[in-house]
């Protein structure tokens, strides 16, 4: 029962956070919908008994991809009222299709539930836990899939730099090489001055 | 004597090579360089033509099969087969003897990029040539389809005025007549299990399979040769095609048509042909009648001779269908007759085109006073146009409506009411053009034919004469493969 | 799980991810070394595709990567592709003054996502092959960044593509609820014992997600759009590798996983064949730009590929391998041409642009209409062949069906045929405004070479084509 | 009222839905687009992770894993891709992709 009125909790929860994301006028509020809405997805995942799941969400989006979106949202400054003009006109045919489509989807998904392999598996807790379990096959049988998400990760760090990365021109760096390479020899050198004339330097 | 076919067909481009490689070598613009490109066309097709009179003095007219045949595989069950047989030799030697006369027709007449027209031409030839010698569908459609090209720039760059227009209508017309004819090759292939022409004719596809293959093919060949409804494209492709286009258009992209209802409709679906004949004489019978009266009523010369070409054609059809060895021995001898009066009737107008740069026939009128020997040509082809006996147009509308009559009387009875209307336009055109005084002051001083164009015109007029008076040339040839094809064609249809 | 056999299965990627790291660390410290980086990474694709013509066959890391005669077909040409659009691309940022030495390494980890998208076993290595090489390619799209349109191409291919890997995504999560196991031959045993509703429905927003990718109606409307804003050279590399990855990669999916559904997912197919084929024809007609005017006629070239695997058996299958590898070629090539033209250092990529270019650059003007003829299916040129196996497996499937759809398919390709008319009418018979730019050689070099490979050498090298692409095609394990 | 596998996948289809729905009606807005597919892959996470614990079969939660990995991936390269483009135009609209554009 308690397990029943928690998801119940955390479903309307994140359902109604989604509909928040999609719906808020401002799009900081958008990003803290997106987070309340992983956040009881997270909770989610903790009923269905996958603890890792849910603390990996909470880590990689809670702390990574949402602080990133907010980052970018207040960095660029966009008149976000002008963007949603469309809004008003498209939400009540939308609204009703994305009701329609919702609805099929549920019954679609919930055939996959009964016709598919699960058929009306009940809920057990395997006695190795869930942490262990994903790191058994995760670097094993999954390994190579590992590697390559390493390199989508690369991808996408040198995507970012090589879009956003600008070297200003005329901003004098710290060449920490030279600085460790300077000598005596290198970092001085002794002018001889004669009397009156100054450098030119 | 393997191998021969692949030479006459690909030595046209040893000419195309030597002229990309002396523009690489010399300056493009030089008039001496444009010259060499002239004489390099020449000397080529020249040589092509003295390989097909080899070609045809080594046949064996005896033999109804094929001849010279070679054979190479190729990829995915295709190969690479080349034959000649009574039926498609001569058009092979039509081809090679009306190549060197339109480029003798273009010598001065084109201007711009001639290097690019030589070209054109040269490889116009290797293709036509090569629908006539392919012995594989795929390799017989690689040829028919690609000499769209050529074709197509030949109108759309040297041509007249709504040049643009007539080359999309020509490409477009035949393009979509050809899809139809490439998906029943590619069933024909799927189902029979070979690409081999010879090996189709001996295969026989099933009644109801048969009519759907037979209506592709026909979509292809009846724009091409072209058969009424579908001919509204040829009128606006020869007005608008330099001279020597028309003449290949009329001489020779016409006949693929017909040698595609020999070479295809008739052995490979013959249930179909006998079913869908009366169809086909139908349309022949309205393309005599209605497109010789539509040629009355022309004012352009180019135009009225085009028309008059589709009306010619219904002859062919209407002797291909009847599918006995004199129909279909009149319409080769047609098709033959044909492209070399046709043709020799555009370089006709060509002639006074180049000379006044107009078409119109109400422009002309009174020539025969200045131009004699023009007179007596023209004269000549118009004859042979109109059927008069002693020119080879006699021989074939005659052989022709004598085979159709056997199977169908009153087809044969209004075909021969087409013939009178052609005499009625085509001597009236005569008539307007040549005879009575000179009206126009821009005539005053127009010249008779020149050296070159007696040279042109020699061949065609000999030609002309000798298949009037000695028919049997062709005959001889192409006797045994027709035979051969009508038997087993009367044979498949149990009649 | 003997390690050693997996890792030799894995050679070709292990040759690109080690190289594209290695490459990073170089460039890192000698940022200006662009050309010899350059062809580096060349050489590496080029040992790549050895390695994988040349590799073992199985399938390793417990199922989830299989190495056939498919996979290995698919890389060779896909790692060739990728290896062409390098000096294109590098050339063509160095003349912009964007001197970035990552763009290889991009262009390098995009070939190693395809090349996972040939060899997937698994929907998990699917949606990895997918995101590695759709990220790669998004940055490349917008990596022109001071150009407002290639950012806001790159911005729409993004979103779109993005969206198309969610209902990847979702799909991949029914299949997987459905059958209890992500690989493809377990997700075959369960469908063979009885697909319902719930997995063909993931069926379809897999092949949602894929046909976003290929281009295909009606998933196709980023594609105008991104190739119009993206700079040349790099839509020459994502208008033919990716869209090669992505259809084996279905091919694999529906041969090994849903050969039990064949009769559902060939009604998707068909029905996404034609309308890709009268979108392109059609909506082809009104464009101007010739970038745009590409992109229909490469959303109709698909429909065609999408018609091979539509008939569903090993012809089929044959048909598509052989098109896309012909297809990527001429659409290189004609790419090739585009970033090699300009007047006055302004790109021309309007029609009317062309005007008179037979008169000014005999050479791109004589490649760039073989391209076109190609395109439009004339014999003789590689296109032609590629239509020709398609319509052969078409027709002679014996499914009315796809016989009607081949035949609607042949009359599209007509229609089709006054664009690519339009364009040589341009280049031969208008009139040329003023001079051209001179036309630098790489570009020239990859388009003359594109020509002549749709004709004449396509002839010759179709003979050895077809045997390969047969055999790969063998490798899906379906009916002939 | 016990809470079976059906109940989490009806979570991720109308979540789902709502993330297409978003794009559908912010189509100017490409930060909110960017977040509706945040959603998206959130709802796939659910399903994979529902399938995966009724399945007895670690396999899906590997999946969400990746899925959480790449969709950080695609996040900062939209994010970037974004930024590139705000500099460029000193806005974010972008023009709705056009179907019939000439």
């Amino acid at each position: 029962m308690a397990l029943a009125i928690a998801f119940y909790l955390l479903a309307a929860v994140t359902v109604g956070a989604g509909f928040g994301v999609i719906s808020s006028r401002n799009p900081v509020h958008s990003v803290l919908f997106l987070i309340l809405s992983f956040f009881s997805a997270a909770g989610l995942f903790v009923t269905l008994g996958a603890e890792f799941l849910a603390m990996l969400l909470v880590v990689v989006y809670v702390g990574a991809v949402a602080v990133l979106f907010l980052f970018v949202v207040m960095m660029l400054d966009v008149d976000f009222a002008a963007l949603r003009q469309g809004f008003a006109r498209y939400m009540p045919l939308g609204g009703l299709v994305a009701g329609i489509l919702a609805v099929e989807m549920i019954v679609v998904a919930s055939a996959v539930a009964t016709e598919g392999a699960t058929k009306n598996a009940p809920m057990v807790h395997g006695d190795v836990s869930n942490i262990e379990s994903i790191g058994r096959v995760l670097y094993t049988d999954y390994v190579y899939f590992f590697q390559a998400a390493g390199l989508v990760l690369l991808v996408a760090m040198i995507g970012a730099i090589v879009l956003t990365l600008r070297h200003k021109p005329g901003v004098r760096r710290q060449v920490i090489m030279d600085q460790v390479a300077r000598e005596p020899k290198t970092g001085m050198r002794i002018v001889q001055i004669k009397s009156g004339e100054g450098i030119d330097q | 004597m393997t191998g021969i076919l692949s030479l006459i067909t690909y030595s046209p481009l040893i000419g195309v090579a030597a002229i990309l490689l002396l523009q690489a070598l010399r300056p493009a613009d030089d008039p001496k360089t444009i010259n060499a490109v002239k004489w390099i066309t020449l000397v080529t097709t020249l040589a092509t033509l003295a390989l097909s009179v080899l070609l045809v003095a080594q046949y064996d007219p005896a033999n109804p099969g094929f001849q010279f045949v070679e054979d190479h595989a190729w990829f995915a069950g295709l190969h690479y087969r080349m034959g000649v047989d009574g039926i498609s030799i001569l058009f092979v030697l039509l081809t090679a003897f009306l190549l060197p006369i339109c480029i003798a027709a273009s010598w001065n007449t084109i201007e711009k990029r001639v290097p690019a027209y030589m070209v054109c031409f040269l490889v116009l030839e290797t293709l036509v040539i090569g629908v006539f010698c392919a012995l594989d569908l795929v390799l017989f459609y690689l040829f028919f389809e690609f000499g769209l090209v050529p074709m197509f720039l030949i109108i759309g760059i040297w041509g007249g005025k709504r040049r643009v227009y007539a080359a999309y209508k020509f490409f477009l017309y035949t393009l979509l007549g050809s899809v139809l004819m490439l998906a029943a090759i590619l069933f024909m292939i799927g189902s029979s299990g070979t690409s081999s022409i010879p090996e189709l004719m001996t295969y026989s596809f099933a009644p109801e399979v048969q009519t759907w293959l037979w209506l592709a093919f026909f979509a292809s060949f009846a724009v091409k040769m072209p058969m009424w409804p579908v001919h509204t494209w040829l009128p606006d492709a020869h007005v608008e095609a330099p001279t020597a286009g028309s003449v290949i258009l009329a001489g020779i992209l016409l006949k693929m048509g017909g040698y595609g209802f020999l070479r295809f409709s008739l052995p490979m679906f013959p249930q179909a042909s006998d079913y869908f004949a009366p169809l086909v004489f139908a349309l022949s019978v309205i393309a005599i009648v209605y497109t010789s009266l539509v040629a009355f009523r022309q004012t352009d010369i180019k135009k009225l001779i085009a028309y008059s070409s589709v009306a010619h054609m219904g002859f062919v059809t209407m002797g291909i269908f009847a599918g006995n060895a004199l129909g279909v021995q009149g319409a080769i001898f047609q098709m033959l007759s044909h492209g070399v009066i046709s043709g020799a009737l555009f370089l006709c107008v060509g002639v006074v085109y180049d000379r006044m740069h107009t078409r119109e026939i109400a422009f002309y009128g009174g020539l025969v006073n200045r131009m004699p020997w023009y007179a007596a040509t023209f004269m000549l082809f118009t004859m042979g146009n109109v059927g008069l006996p002693g020119t080879s147009g006699f021989v074939g509308e005659i052989t022709t409506m004598v085979g159709v009559y056997e199977i169908s009387t009153w087809t044969a009875v209004v075909a021969a009411t087409g013939v009178i209307f052609s005499a009625v336009y085509a001597l009236s055109l005569y008539r307007r053009v040549i005879f009575g005084e000179i009206t126009n002051p821009a005539l005053a001083d127009i010249t008779d034919l020149d050296w070159r164009e007696v040279a042109i015109f020699a061949p065609l007029i000999a030609m002309t004469l000798y298949l009037g008076v000695y028919p049997a040339a062709v005959f001889d040839l192409t006797q045994a493969s027709v035979d051969n094809l009508a038997a087993v064609y009367r044979a498949a249809i149990g009649g | 799980m003997i390690l050693s056999n997996d890792l030799a299965l894995a050679v070709p990627e292990l040759i690109l991810a080690i190289s594209a790291l290695g490459l990073l660390v170089v460039g890192a410290f000698a940022p200006r070394q662009t050309g010899a980086l350059a062809l580096a990474a060349m050489g590496a694709l080029a040992l790549a595709a050895w390695a994988a013509a040349v590799g073992p066959i199985g399938r390793g890391f417990s199922g989830g990567m299989i190495s056939d005669q498919a996979s290995a077909f698919a890389k060779v040409a896909i790692y060739i592709a990728s290896a062409v659009a390098i000096p294109l691309g590098q050339k063509w940022f160095e003349r912009k003054a964007i001197r970035n030495f990552e763009f290889p390494i991009l262009i390098l980890l995009a070939a190693l996502g395809m090349g996972m998208m040939a060899s997937a076993g698994d929907l998990i290595s699917l949606y990895i092959g997918v995101e590695l090489h759709s990220l790669a390619l998004y940055v490349l799209a917008a990596m022109h960044r001071e150009d407002a349109k290639a950012s806001e191409a790159g911005l729409k291919y993004f979103v779109l593509g993005a969206l198309s890997s969610g209902l990847l995504l979702y799909g991949s999560s029914l299949i997987y609820g459905f059958a209890g196991s992500t690989k493809f031959d377990d997700i075959a045993v369960a469908v063979q014992a009885g697909a319902g509703t719930g997995v063909l429905f993931g069926l379809v927003f897999l092949i949602c997600g894929l046909a976003f990718k290929v281009s295909a109606a009606p998933f196709h409307m980023w594609t105008p759009d991104v190739y119009e804003g993206a700079p040349t050279p790099v839509v020459a590399f994502f208008a033919g590798a990716p869209k090669l990855a992505a259809m084996v990669l279905l091919a694999r999916v529906l041969s090994e996983g849903f050969a039990g559904a064949a009769d559902q997912w060939r009604q998707v197919l068909v029905l996404i064949a034609l309308l890709s084929i009268f979108v392109g024809a059609f909506v082809g007609l009104a464009q101007t730009n010739l970038k745009r005017l590409w992109a229909y006629s490469s959303i109709a070239n698909i429909g065609y590929a999408v018609l091979g695997l539509a008939a569903g058996n090993a012809e089929g299958m044959q048909a598509m391998l052989v098109f896309m590898v012909l297809y990527m070629v001429d659409v290189t090539g004609f790419f090739a041409c585009l970033t090699a033209l300009s007047r006055e250092g302004r790109p021309m990529e309007t029609i009317d642009d062309m005007a008179g270019l037979f008169k000014e650059r005999p050479a791109i003007a004589l490649a760039m209409s073989v391209f076109s003829l190609s395109a439009l299916g004339l014999p003789p040129f590689s296109g032609f062949w590629a239509k020709f196996y398609v319509f052969k497996a078409a027709i002679n499937v014996g499914d009315p069906m796809i016989q009607i759809a081949a035949v609607l398919g042949l009359v599209g390709s007509v229609v089709a045929a006054f664009y690519y008319l339009r364009l040589i009418k341009v280049m031969w018979f208008d009139p040329a405004p003023s001079g051209t730019d001179a036309i630098p050689g790489e570009a020239k070099a990859v388009a003359i070479g594109a020509a002549l490979f749709s004709f004449p050498v396509v002839l010759g090298a179709l003979v050895f084509l077809d045997p390969l692409a047969k055999a790969a095609a063998a490798a899906f394990g379906l009916a002939s | 009222m016990s809470i079976g596998l059906t109940h989490y996948l009806a979570v991720a289809a109308i979540l789902f839905t709502i993330g297409v729905f978003g794009i559908f009606v912010n189509r100017k807005n490409i930060i909110v687009i960017l977040m509706s597919i945040e959603l998206i892959l959130l709802a796939v996470n659910i399903n994979l992770v529902a399938f995966s614990v009724y399945l007895h079969n670690v396999t899906g939660q590997i999946f969400a894993m990746f899925v959480l990995t790449v969709a950080a991936a695609e996040a900062a390269v939209g994010l970037a891709i974004l930024v590139t483009f705000f500099r460029n135009r000193g806005d974010i609209a972008v023009d709705d992709v056009s179907v019939m554009k000439g």
